[in-house]
């Protein structure tokens, strides 16, 4: 358990070093750290280890460590404080969007990381129905609560956005509708735990539940895609030229952070319940005397 | 699937439920050979109708493992159920179907008839046609009773199957336990008739805040 | 399954009077929908399509919540699943009558719809396909979260709660391609969203029936 | 115009400021809803 937690985060410092420091390197100090890793192998080798750390952050999660959430914690806010200087201050004006463009470096993070989220949720949600252990519960509850919180904000950033890019507040944009959809179909899924108190039926039906809104994802986005089709098909905002990616990837490696305490904190409090919920049987002898 | 022939009809060992918070069943262990009529007794709250709930696969064990038939009542539901019947506290019927709509419903899902026979065996041939929402309780539970013959069990748990009969009903069930047992299948009843079912029993148990706290006559 | 079927048809026969009551709670929906757009003919009718939609959503609540009701009464539903009957047999036999039930609902709407909104079409053919299939894209996800939200207390709430948000791909698609039915299709767009509402069908409907016997099974 | 959103400092800044204010609020419930978790666990103990 230790040691997952150890690898974790030297996959994360991989992550870390190839998405980050090497771009950061070439930038600032004219340096060249790739260790002759080409670009795209880089950003490649990036997201796949943070996705790697991911996995290996929950998968060998100590539900009984109540110390690694914070490390994370504290860590996340780090990078997330070193991504927002970069992002509103070094980082200069995008050519289109002007000013604007700075929400993206926290909206487009957000957006990865509540869908990963709500993958996790998925993946819990399959795990539990498969093998029964509570702790996939735990992870699910937390995930999906986490995933909402994401998805809240990332309506609210998106709104944000849109009213200097667009004009409104709310544009029907497939991506952004599609989150709200989600939110709401996990909101239910929060809505259903609350109500149900035997927890074997609710871990069962929250996982059916969230296997079904999840498989949803993919046909609510293309619906409102055809849908909005006859509005103006807006571009992609500019997050692949090379001054943007230090805010971008600084925040996503916060988030990512956070998302991951988060979910070990939620997951926690859940636990504590489930431990009370699910204790054994009192071991009292029987009262012979009052048999009947 | 060939099963020893001498194995018990039922076997429960360290069986355990709880319904929320509450342990309903904390843990029960026994043995019946097959052709046995058992007696299950205990008061309100004992553990009796979750037992029988267990047994007959309509809720899962927490704790433990029992097999009914041979089968594991977790994990070859299908098996036990082709063999069992419960007639459970709940009627299982529909309000608005007829009496004889209500055996239709069951014996075309399992494929068997017969239904008229079976209404006539429990007094309520002159009902068929009158639906269930304007049956009395007592008319309901010999409907319940037709319901659960219907399936031909081997081993039949019996919840409070005397509650809210009428002298007539008592004899009705007495003789179709007896019946049952001529027939060699296994009877479980829970019951508050201690005296009237000791009768004819083979053997019994005594529940008492989900455990077992007393056994009488040969079980195996 | 044929069994099964039967069963559940013939416990909607008993309770027709219900389904009368909902189809006057959709109609007097789709009035009420009118007074919030005005009696501008127009624009009516351009809307007919999602009134009727949401109408008929909005009833499917009733209907598919009503569909567990008899089995909870004395705990039916169990009783079924304790005969070696599959859950899934079960489930499919109360989702097609819950389908033929919204399905007949939409039909009797559609005149309603005709009558208040001036939305009349000669396609009756496609008109009816379009409401099969979306009345199935409804009932196959309905069933199962009725089937769970019937055991849980606030039940009102919670059904619409979880079904709503996941059905906007079908009712989008179902209003979409009404209206191409009912105002004409200039780009040709009828088949694309009939493949989207197709594979919405195919997917809940086999899913749904997978996960039914986790739900019901205690 | 040419082409260039200009401006929309405030907008960044409110972005910026709900995604704050978001991390802050719910990071600080979930430590209080674990510690006082934590706390009836040992109660009961």
């Amino acid at each position: 358990m230790k040691r997952s937690f150890a690898i974790a985060f030297a996959l994360l410092a991989v992550g870390v070093y190839f998405g980050l420091i090497v771009t950061a390197g070439e930038q600032y100090l004219h340096a060249d750290l790739s260790l002759g890793v080409s670009v795209v192998a880089r950003t490649l080798i990036a997201f796949l280890s943070g996705l790697a750390a991911v996995i290996v952050f929950l998968g060998g999660d100590d539900i009984e460590n109540y110390a690694r959430p914070k490390i994370l914690l504290v860590t996340g806010v780090l990078f997330l404080l070193v991504g927002s200087y970069f992002g509103l201050f070094v980082a200069p004006p995008e050519q289109f969007m002007g000013d604007t463009q700075r929400i993206m470096y926290v909206h487009v993070p957000t957006a990865w990381f509540a869908l990963l989220a709500m993958t996790i949720g998925f993946v819990s949600a399959v795990v539990f129905l498969f093998n029964s252990d509570f702790v996939w519960d735990a992870r699910m509850e937390g995930s999906i609560e986490v995933g909402v919180v994401f998805a809240f904000l990332l309506c609210c950033q998106g709104a944000i956005w849109a009213k200097p890019t667009w004009g409104v507040w709310w544009d029907w944009d497939p991506r952004l509708t599609t989150t709200a959809v989600l939110l709401f179909a996990f909101l239910g899924i929060l809505a259903l735990r609350r109500f149900v108190e035997d927890p074997v039926k609710r871990g069962i039906w929250s996982s059916v539940a969230t296997i079904i809104a999840y498989v949803d994802v993919p046909i609510v986005y293309f619906s409102v895609k055809w849908w909005n089709s006859l509005h103006q098909q807006q571009s992609s905002p500019n997050t692949v030229s090379k001054p943007f990616w230090i805010p971008l990837r600084a925040n996503a490696f916060g988030i990512l952070l956070l998302m991951v305490a988060f979910i070990m904190l939620r997951a926690r409090i859940s636990a504590l319940r489930l431990k009370h919920e699910l204790a054994p049987p009192p071991l009292v002898e029987a009262q012979l005397g009052e048999a009947v | 699937m060939i099963r020893n022939v001498a194995a018990p009809a039922i076997e429960a060992m360290n069986v355990a439920r709880r319904y929320g918070r509450r342990w309903a069943l904390a843990d029960v262990t026994f043995r019946v050979a097959p052709g046995r009529v058992m007696m299950v007794a205990g008061r309100n709250g004992s553990g009796k109708s979750t037992l029988f709930r267990v047994l007959s696969t309509a809720i899962r064990p927490d704790r433990g493992w029992a097999k009914v038939g041979g089968f594991d009542v977790e994990h070859e539901r299908e098996d036990v159920r082709q063999r069992s019947a419960l007639l459970a506290h709940q009627s299982y019927l529909y309000e608005s179907l007829t009496a004889k709509e209500n055996l239709d419903v069951v014996a075309r899902i399992i494929g068997r008839n017969a239904t008229a026979a079976l209404l006539d065996r429990v007094g309520l041939a002159g009902r068929a046609n009158d639906p269930v929402s304007t049956f009395s309780a007592g008319m309901r539970k010999r409907l319940s009773f037709a319901r659960a013959l219907l399936q031909e069990p081997r081993i039949v748990f019996l919840d409070e199957p005397y509650g809210q009969l009428d002298p007539e009903g008592f004899q009705l069930v007495d003789q179709v336990i007896r019946e049952l047992k001529e027939s060699g299948a296994t009877v479980l009843v829970a019951t508050h008739q201690v005296d009237r079912v000791a009768g004819y029993a083979d053997c019994s148990i005594t529940l008492d805040a989900g455990r077992v706290i007393g056994t009488s006559g040969e079980l195996e | 399954m044929i069994a099964a079927l039967r069963k559940e048809l013939l416990l909607q026969w008993r309770t027709r009077a219900q389904f009368m009551a909902v189809f006057v709670f959709g109609a007097s929906a789709l009035l009420l929908f009118s007074f919030a757009v005005g009696p501008n003919a127009e624009i009516l009718r351009q809307f007919s399509a999602g009134f009727m939609w949401l109408g008929l959503l909005l009833s499917s609540t009733l209907t598919l919540a009503e569909s567990f009701h008899a089995e909870m009464e004395n705990r039916a539903l169990e009783g079924m699943l304790l005969l070696p009957a599959n859950a899934r047999v079960i489930y499919y036999g109360k989702a097609i009558a819950n389908w033929l039930q919204l399905v007949l609902l939409g039909f009797a709407l559609v005149p309603v719809m005709v009558v208040l909104y001036d939305a009349g079409t000669t396609r009756l053919l496609s008109l009816a396909l379009v409401i099969m299939l979306g009345a199935a894209g409804l009932s196959a996800p309905g069933t199962l979260y009725a089937a769970m939200t019937a055991q849980v207390r606030s039940k009102q709430t919670l059904l619409p709660l979880l079904l709503f948000p996941l059905i906007v791909p079908a009712l989008l698609a179902s209003v979409k391609l009404t209206s191409l039915i009912i105002l004409g299709d200039p780009m040709g767009q009828l088949s694309s969203w009939m493949k989207l509402l197709t594979a919405f069908d195919a997917i809940y409907w086999s899913l749904c029936g997978l996960l039914f016997g986790r739900v019901v099974e205690e | 115009m040419n082409g260039t959103v200009t401006g929309g400092w405030n907008f960044v800044i409110a972005a910026y400021s709900v995604t704050a204010l978001v991390f802050v609020v719910y990071g600080v419930t979930l430590i209080t809803r674990l510690r006082e978790a934590r706390n009836r666990a040992s109660e009961e103990r």
